[in-house]
């Protein structure tokens, strides 16, 4: 434990060196290697448990320097750093053993372990870094991770297109992160988190308000909030782990890590976390009503995290981000829980499409049994994990707004109801699909278990985590929490009532709302208003750049100074005429050309 | 003095004419006599400058040597045309403004500079000799070589046309 | 190297006596005559070489050892002639240039004047010797008309129709500015009061009237023009070199031309130091500029590669207009830089013109022949880039140094006209690479190559020589530091 | 000042020919009224500035010999013209060019 | 220091031994010219050493002993040797690039070294006539290299460029001469006589006009693409990888040190003509159908970066340009090569008949995904340093315009995978099913490349210790301390 808890840099090494084994050793030697890469992310757990009451100081190092003015780059282990590792390095192991059964016929295993391994490193500097650049670094290294995992099936042309917008998107979003560093790096000379969050109080209001909306932007196209969400979605082209590791539980709470970290430069703008609290919220319930009708498993999933995640921002926008990580760590846990739990059903149902399956619950027992759990803990029933940590978000909105508090208990039905749509369409009525299905093997099994243990039970880890974190620990909310459950349960029930005997009400009911069905299940169309206002346009835009001011005026300028000259050149030859006497006359008018000019001269 | 600028005047009348002839006239070998009686007044005007050794050479070599070379190469030219060719000039604007723009520039660039009638110096054969052989040894040298180099030129102009 | 420099300062004696690299080219132009009567041509122009070799090393060693650092004249006696260190170097470039031409073989020339040409050639380039370090009017006309008959002489020796023409029209406007020159004559020494020699003229004409002596000296000036091929007197330059032999041209595109700049040179440093002078200095530069530009322009859509090179020569003698008022020396350099570069051009048009007897003289017609005469070719090329001006070639420091000059002497606007006329040129120098290099042969030449390639070549070293000079002398500065150029050309 | 008039016109009306006539004889014979009146030119003016006989006098000499030589070149030119190609104007020689 | 003038003389030999051994065998150039390079590299990396073992200041080398009037010096200090070694690196792998020609191969390969040669003279130049002459020199194999051995248009490309770069560097002339005249002397850094405010206005941009058509800035970069893409694989690795930083190189240690006021004045429009570049090279990018032509415009992208980064005239703005060059110099190198690779193969670079090929050749289709990461600035690749630091630098000079710069990056990101997407990815094409993979020689060519992109990215670092002391003395100069 101490090696971990003093050399926190294995986190990042050990995953880097397994990752280069793995890639090495190919296509040979996969059997063996898969379960190499266990270790990877097994280290990365080890240094946030070392690292969680540990002492020691940040490591850090001269990235460049220039004439005296240099970057740092440093890593240190502290309470946040240590839940984020924590969670990384056992959602991690999770889907790595889960892996090892779901990827077994792919060919292409060891680029995919390979993968994981260096998003597990990237994730862990991320987490650990001590400098904005670091952090950076791992933030883009986990998004690259991201693009090649999603576009893993890369022969797949949506996996390729999915996994280009994933990247692009979140790319948005690091403009604004960029520039955000730029402009912290003019005010405070530095790029060290340290020093900016001891900077930040005394910092200008409007360069505050700026920088940390700047952030915010970068966390939210990394966190996928409106409007930046509409990545995540398409991002579930990837294999399902992935989606479990990258885009539920881990690298999309980034942006909520990202804004917990920074937390005394948002603390400094009242106005920027005003906005955070209210993109948070609205995409809370966005998310939640698109994921009511979404009738792609991974898809509803996806919605949810979307909604899930605008809970922790609005919990970071009403000053909570206590409350934020507490629901992270939460809902890493039961939301990698599901999207395992939909990767054995897909695995076994072969189709990902709800309206196919029905009834699993006979065939695939324990995945039946772990997915409730997870469910549940998403419905924010008690006494599961989900319950303690949105009653903390929501008891902190209502402090902040009560009009963003009542929003967020709606979301709070939606997802209740969109929760149970899923299980009941899948696990219990008649089967409409045409294959039987299966249990999933151990090593898919067994990582469910051990994820419905923890989604179960982390609901009571809120104290040490708030301490770990430096906080004051949360007190349960009587009022926010009866509130809360009396909407969770209702939601469930309606659900439950609305689907348990099939699609047949629920599709008549869509019939008759058809037009908001359609808004619904498009995303209310903002993906394809993104589409339409602003990359279609910027192709064409390049495309007419290109043609018309590229090659028909600076290279036809280039070239025309050329035929120009030329032409020039022809009239000139032309003046030799060939006669004798103009030849002639043009010496005589030389000189008096000549004397012309000189006399004009010394006039 | 009065003869001195008869001399003057009557040199001056042939060169003057002279240059008309051959400008004006369309006969070949009219324009040959012409330029014959240019080189004459040449020779007057040397003369009337006390020239009288350049006047000599002037006529041994113009009106004895270059005037039977013109009249040879007429005939050689027009040896098959038969008869006497007919001359043809393009009179036009342009000529005449460039030939009297640059004598013009010249008279009137050098009106300042001359002036009077003059007092003539006269110069034999002996002094050019001496300034030829002396401080101009160089020039005699290159006038060698000069006519040297004609001589080769014609012959290497000449050669050059032969048909083969 | 110290063996070497005790031989030459042993020699030093002789050397000091300017005559000498005339007198051997003079030697060698009589002995290649006599042995062309006894009809053995190969010998008479061997021997007409021999004698351009031997002038050129002599002038070269009296370039390199200066016997004083001031001008110096012929001797002691008459002092008309300059032969300090500067002109001795452009002298052995004249030589060395005529040596070129003769070194070609003259096989375009018709065999019975083959040696007549050559000897011109000498004469000419002793003519040019004379005419590059004239330090008095007198000789000036009489060098010039000189080199003005065997240039007539040199163009209609090609013997064809197209040559014949060239050289009427040639020595038409020739006449007409010999008829300038005289005048200019007149005024000069006439009104000068007789004196010839541009030390006692510069003091004789400034106390003519301000007109006539500018009259005499724009005379001279349009005279020496015609002779460069500066705009507008150029329209000689293209039908003459065009249609002159390749092997001829060779030398009249170079030492001929690099002779009348020496002189030009001259005539400015000397004569035209004083104040009411510097008119025609401005007057010079306006020349330039229109030579440049009209040359370079005018050569971008020549198909015939002489005519192309005559047309960029013109551009070419627009540099040296540049620093004809500014800097002597760096004018001379350039006049050297040129004249090497020109004669092996023509020097390997000749060769092509023997070795390809289809080619058309054109630049299309050049394609693929990088790859059948390699040495010819790349002589071309090397010869092209130093023209252009390009770096490792003799002909960046000519351009550099005049460029130089004129921007020290807040004439940068001027430098700037040059290069970018230097770009200009490298549309029409680069096609003619670009064809022989780029562009594939048509299937004609290489059957005739296949053919021909038995039969005797002509002679490719004497390009393969001009490169070298070109390339090393390019180059050398670079290592041994830039004395070696101005030892060269220190006047 | 007549002298002066005389050959600078004489010399012009020489151009003139040059300028103007199509027979190239004919373009010869007007090069040599300039070049024989500038040589007179020469003359006058140097006696009009008191020149020494002597220098003026090689001038001449050589101007004239150099005219002689180059008259000699000139009609080798034409002759050789005529013979090749049965040209003997200006006008028929227009194939060089541009 | 005799390893300065060997770092010319080295490929120089080479070069004149390549053409002569192309009599004994048709294979025997390839190799001499792989032994003069890697000798070259082995040179390079001699004098890294023992800069670094002279306290790391710099290297100096005089011809004709220093007592000689007017010499020739060659110099190496921490701004040319980090591109010293980038071009011995990339000497390699254009042979490696070109190990399968057939047409000439000992002249190519002659002409290829030559190149070298006269490159690594530019970044050794000590005085400024010996910097022109290199300068210029440069053209030479490149024209030569473009019109034999390119592609269809090649005879119009090899001109283009000749005239249009060489336009550019006469203008630059003009201004060393201006320079020369007043300094007198001709010694880089060594300034005499200091030039007049008034003055360095106009002579700024005279020097750097050639510099900055080199780079090249938009709307000066019109010759690249077609350059580029006419050049044979060789050719462009060297025109991206080098020739392109040699405008780089001269606006740091020529046009600003000599006219350092000028440039102050001249810096927003400079950065303006940099972000200018970023963007449009970017949007360029991403309207090509022809791959190569894309890489091309995205080195006028990337080379944006560094005009941004020198116009800051910050230390780290230095530093960032360094940083941007010699990771454009292997990133681009390395797109070139690959594209070279498939061409090679297929005929094509019509991006529309790929597709796929990261079924049907794996490992290629794996090092362009690598590329082009790697291109569009990914952290932990050589390209992320510099863009990083030429923003953050550009947002203390120049504020808000960085937003233009940070939206340009995403549209790098945009072309970059757009291009793996419509090439790599998606259902092979059934036109190029029985593509062979990367060649061996390619593969190590790339794999050389690849380390040095990840060794620039994960620890830039390195490169910035060797510019430390001269751009704190340039950057010192200029008055601005970090």
């Amino acid at each position: 434990m101490t090696l971990f808890a003093s050399n926190p840099w294995l986190a990042v090494a050990v995953p880097v060196f397994v990752a280069l084994v793995v890639a090495v050793a190919g296509k040979r030697l996969v059997g063996m290697t898969q379960w190499f890469a266990v270790l990877a992310p097994v280290t990365a757990g080890m240094v946030g448990i070392a690292g969680w009451n540990s002492t020691a100081g940040p490591q850090s190092t001269s990235w460049l320097s220039q004439a005296g003015t240099s970057i740092e780059t440093g890593i240190a282990v502290d309470g946040l750093s240590a839940i984020m590792l924590i969670v990384v390095g056992v959602v991690a192991t999770m889907v790595v053993v889960f892996s090892v059964g779901y990827m077994a016929h792919d060919e292409s295993r060891a680029r995919y372990f390979a993968l994981l391994a260096i998003f597990t490193a990237a994730m862990c500097l991320l987490v650990m870094s001590t400098s904005l650049v670091t952090l950076f670094i791992g933030w883009e290294l986990v998004g690259a991770c991201s693009y090649l995992l999603i576009g893993f099936w890369y022969r797949k042309a949506s996996a390729a297109s999915a996994a280009m917008k994933a990247f692009l998107t979140t790319r948005v979003g690091d403009v604004g992160m960029l520039l955000g560093l730029a402009l912290l790096w003019k005010a405070t000379g530095s790029l060290d988190i340290a020093v900016i969050t001891g900077a930040a109080p005394g910092l200008a209001a409007g360069t505050a308000t700026l920088a940390a909306l700047l952030l915010f932007m970068g966390a939210a196209g990394k966190s996928a909030q409106f409007p930046l969400h509409i990545w995540l979605p398409d991002a579930m082209e990837g294999p399902t782990p992935v989606s479990a590791l990258i885009h539920a539980a881990t690298m999309v709470a980034a942006g909520v890590f990202l804004i917990a970290r920074m937390w005394p430069v948002f603390d400094a703008s009242e106005a920027a976390r005003t906005v955070v609290l209210w993109i948070g919220t609205f995409t809370a319930i966005f998310a939640a009503t698109v994921a009511c009708v979404q009738t792609d498993i991974k898809k509803v999933l996806a919605y949810s995290t979307i909604s899930q995640l605008g809970f922790m921002f609005a919990a970071l926008g009403a000053g909570a981000w206590g409350a934020a990580m507490f629901h992270l760590v939460t809902h890493a846990a039961f939301k990698s829980l599901l999207f395992l739990g939909s990767g054995s059903v897909i695995h076994g149902a072969k189709t990902q499409d709800i309206r196919e399956m029905g009834g699993l619950a006979r065939f695939m027992p324990v995945t039946a049994a772990t997915w409730i759990v997870g469910a549940v803990a998403l419905a924010g029933i008690p006494p599961l994990s989900g319950f303690f940590s949105k009653d903390a978000v929501l008891a902190s909105v209502l402090h902040a707004s009560p009009l963003a508090a009542s929003v967020l208990f709606a979301a709070s039905l939606l997802t209740a109801f969109y929760a149970f749509r899923v299980t009941s369409l899948v696990f219990f009525g008649k089967g409409r699909g045409t294959t039987v299905a299966h249990e999933s093997p151990l090593s898919m099994t067994a990582p469910l278990v051990v994820l419905a243990v923890l989604a179960a039970t982390l609901g009571f880890m809120g104290d040490p985590i708030m301490t770990a974190l430096g906080l004051e620990p949360e007190i349960l909310s009587f009022a926010v929490a009866g509130v809360s459950v009396m909407v969770a349960v209702l939601g469930l029930c309606s659900a439950c009532a609305l689907y348990v005997n099939g699609l047949g009400q629920a599709s008549r009911l869509s019939e008759r709302f058809s037009a908001l069905h359609r808004l619904l299940l498009g995303g209310w169309g903002v993906d394809a208003l993104v589409q339409r206002v602003f990359i279609a346009p910027v192709i064409r835009f390049a495309g007419a750049l290109y043609v018309w001011l590229d090659r028909l005026i600076i290279d036809r300028a280039v070239e025309g100074v050329g035929t120009g000259s030329q032409f020039i050149g022809r009239f000139m030859a032309n003046l030799q005429s060939g006669e004798t006497d103009v030849y002639a006359s043009l010496a005589a008018v030389g000189f008096i050309v000549l004397m012309g000019i000189v006399l004009w001269i010394g006039r | 003095m009065t003869l001195t600028i008869l001399a003057f005047a009557l040199s001056g009348l042939l060169m003057a004419g002279g240059a008309a002839v051959v400008a004006l006239t369309r006969d070949l070998m009219r324009m040959v006599i012409g330029l014959g009686t240019f080189l004459l007044g040449v020779a007057g005007m040397f003369l009337f400058y006390g020239q009288a050794f350049l006047a000599t050479a002037q006529v041994f070599v113009y009106v004895g040597g270059v005037l039977v070379l013109f009249v040879f190469a007429v005939m050689v030219v027009h040896r098959s045309s038969g008869g006497r060719p007919v001359l043809e000039s393009r009179h036009d604007i342009g000529a005449a403004v460039i030939a009297l723009g640059v004598s013009g520039m010249v008279i009137l660039s050098l009106q300042d500079s001359v002036g009077g009638w003059l007092p003539a110096s006269a110069s034999g054969g002996a002094a050019i000799a001496t300034e030829l052989l002396g401080g101009h040894l160089v020039v005699f040298e290159l006038l060698g070589a000069l006519l040297l180099a004609a001589l080769v030129a014609v012959l290497v102009i000449v050669g050059a046309g032969e048909r083969r | 190297m110290t063996a070497l420099a005790q031989l030459l300062e042993s020699l030093r004696p002789m050397l000091s006596i300017g005559w000498l690299a005339a007198a051997l080219a003079g030697a060698g132009a009589l002995a290649g005559l006599v042995a062309d009567m006894f009809d053995s041509r190969k010998t008479g122009i061997a021997l007409v070489a021999l004698g351009m070799a031997a002038a050129t090393v002599v002038s070269l060693a009296a370039a390199l050892l200066p016997l004083e650092t001031q001008i110096s004249g012929i001797s002691s006696t008459f002092a008309v002639v300059l032969t300090g260190a500067g002109f001795a170097g452009l002298a052995s470039v004249v030589y060395f240039t005529a040596f070129l031409s003769c070194a070609s073989g003259l096989g375009t020339v018709r065999e019975n004047i083959r040696v007549p040409v050559a000897a011109l050639i000498a004469v000419g380039a002793v003519a040019g010797q004379v005419l590059l370090g004239a330090d008095d009017v007198l000789v000036l006309f009489v060098a010039l008309e000189l080199m003005a008959l065997i240039a007539y002489a040199l163009v209609a020796a090609a013997g064809t129709n197209r040559s014949d023409e060239a050289a009427i029209r040639y020595f038409v406007q020739g006449s007409v500015v010999t008829g300038l020159a005289v005048l200019g004559l007149a005024v000069l020494i006439g009104l000068g009061g007789g004196v010839s020699g541009y030390g006692e003229l510069t003091a004789a004409i400034g106390l003519l009237a301000p007109g006539a002596a500018l009259l005499g000296v724009v005379l001279l000036v349009s005279v020496l023009a015609f002779k460069v091929g500066a705009f507008p007197f150029h329209s000689w330059v293209p039908d003459a070199y065009e249609n002159a032999p390749a092997g001829a041209a060779a030398f009249l595109s170079s030492g001929a031309k690099a002779a009348a700049i020496g002189g030009f040179t001259v005539l400015f440093a000397r004569l035209l130091t004083v104040d009411p002078f510097l008119p025609v200095a401005a007057a010079v530069r306006i020349m330039a500029v229109a030579s440049i530009l009209f040359g370079n322009l005018a050569a971008l859509r020549q198909t015939s590669v002489g005519r192309m090179l005559g047309y960029s020569g013109i551009a070419q003698v627009g540099y040296a207009l540049i620093g004809l008022a500014i800097s002597p020396r760096d004018t001379l350099l350039f006049a050297s830089t040129y004249a090497v570069a020109a004669a092996t051009a023509f020097v390997a048009l000749e060769y092509f013109r023997l070795a390809e007897p289809g080619w058309d003289g054109s630049v299309a017609g050049l394609a693929g022949y990088g790859k059948t005469h390699r040495i010819a070719a790349l002589s071309l090329t090397i010869s092209l880039l130093s023209l252009t001006g390009m770096p490792l070639m003799a002909g960046f420091w000519g351009k550099f140094f005049v460029f130089y000059a004129a921007g020290s002497s807040g004439l940068l606007w001027l430098s700037v006209v040059g290069l970018i006329g230097s770009v200009i040129s490298f549309g029409y120098y680069g096609r003619v690479i670009r064809s022989l290099y780029f562009d594939a042969a048509s299937a004609a030449i290489v059957d005739q190559d296949e053919q021909g390639s038995s039969a005797s070549l002509p002679n490719v070293w004497p390009s393969a020589l001009g490169a070298s000079v070109i390339v090393l002398t390019g180059i050398a500065p670079l290592l041994w530091g830039l004395q070696l150029v101005y030892a060269l050309f220190s006047l | 000042m007549t002298a002066l008039v005389l050959c600078s016109l004489v010399f012009g009306v020489g151009l003139y020919v040059v300028l103007t006539r199509r027979e190239i004889i004919a373009i010869l014979a007007g090069v040599e009224l300039m070049l024989g009146s500038a040589n007179i030119l020469l003359v006058a003016l140097a006696s009009f500035a008191g020149a020494d006989g002597g220098v003026i006098g090689s001038v001449a000499l050589a101007v004239l010999v150099v005219a002689a030589a180059e008259a000699a070149v000139g009609l080798a030119l034409v002759v050789s013209l005529a013979r090749r190609s049965k040209r003997s104007r200006v006008e028929e020689l227009l194939e060089v060019k541009g | 220091m005799l390893t300065l003038p060997a770092l010319i003389l080295v490929p120089l030999a080479g070069s004149l031994i390549a053409v002569f051994s192309a009599r004994r065998s048709a294979t025997a150039p390839r190799v001499v010219a792989l032994i003069a390079a890697v000798a070259e590299a082995g040179v390079a990396v001699a004098a890294l050493v023992s800069m670094l073992a002279t306290s790391g200041e710099r290297l100096m080398w005089v011809s004709g002993g220093n007592n000689a009037v007017a010499t020739s010096r060659l110099v190496a200090d921490g701004l040319s040797i980090p591109l010293v070694l980038l071009t011995a690196l990339l000497g390699i792998v254009a042979v490696a690039a070109s190990w399968r020609i057939t047409d000439r191969p000992g002249t190519h390969h002659a002409l290829l070294l030559g190149l070298e040669a006269a490159v690594m003279t530019v970044f050794l130049a000590g005085d400024l006539i010996l910097f022109y002459v290199a300068w210029e020199a440069v053209l030479i194999p490149m024209f030569f290299l473009i019109g034999g051995w390119g592609h269809e248009n090649r005879r119009h490309a090899a001109l283009k460029f000749f005239i249009y770069t060489f336009a550019g560097s006469v203008l630059m002339l003009a201004g060393i001469i201006a320079v020369v005249m007043t300094v007198r002397s001709i010694t880089i850094g060594e300034i005499g006589n200091a030039i007049p405010a008034s003055t360095q206005m106009w002579l700024f941009w005279l020097l750097a006009i050639g510099m900055l058509v080199k780079i090249p800035v938009f709307p000066l970069h019109t010759w690249l693409p077609d350059a580029h893409v006419e050049a044979p694989t060789a050719g462009s690795i060297m025109l991206a990888g080098v020739l392109l930083k040699m405008g780089g190189y001269g606006l740091m240690r020529i046009a600003i040190p000599y006219a350092p006021q000028g440039f102050q004045s001249a810096a927003p429009v400079m950065a303006g003509l940099g972000i200018a570049s970023i963007v449009y090279g970017a949007l360029m990018a991403l309207a090509q159908t022809d791959l190569k032509r894309l890489v091309a415009y995205s080195s006028v992208a990337h080379m944006g970066f560094v005009v941004l980064a020198i116009s800051t005239g910050t230390a780290l703005g230095y530093a960032a340009a360094m940083l941007g060059m010699v990771s454009h110099g292997l990133v681009a190198g390395l797109m070139f090569l690959l594209v070279g690779s498939l061409y090679e193969r297929t005929h094509t670079r019509e991006i529309a008949r790929f597709g796929g090929l990261g079924v049907t050749t794996p490992r290629w289709g794996g090092i362009f995904v690598f590329a082009a990461l790697a291109s569009l600035g990914l952290p932990g690749l050589s390209g992320f340093p510099g863009e990083l630091l030429a923003v953050l630098e550009g947002f203390g000079a120049f504020g808000w315009w960085m937003i233009i710069v940070a939206f340009g990056a995403l549209l790098g990101a945009v072309y970059n995978l757009t291009a793996v997407r419509r090439v790599v990815h998606g259902e092979p094409s059934t036109e190029w099913t029985h593509l062979s993979d990367i060649a061996p020689v390619d593969l190590a060519a790339a794999s050389l490349l690849a380390i040095g992109i990840v060794v620039i990215g994960v620890t830039p670092g390195v490169v910035m210790r060797l510019t430390d002391p001269v751009v704190t003395v340039l950057a010192r100069a200029l008055g601005g301390g970090s």
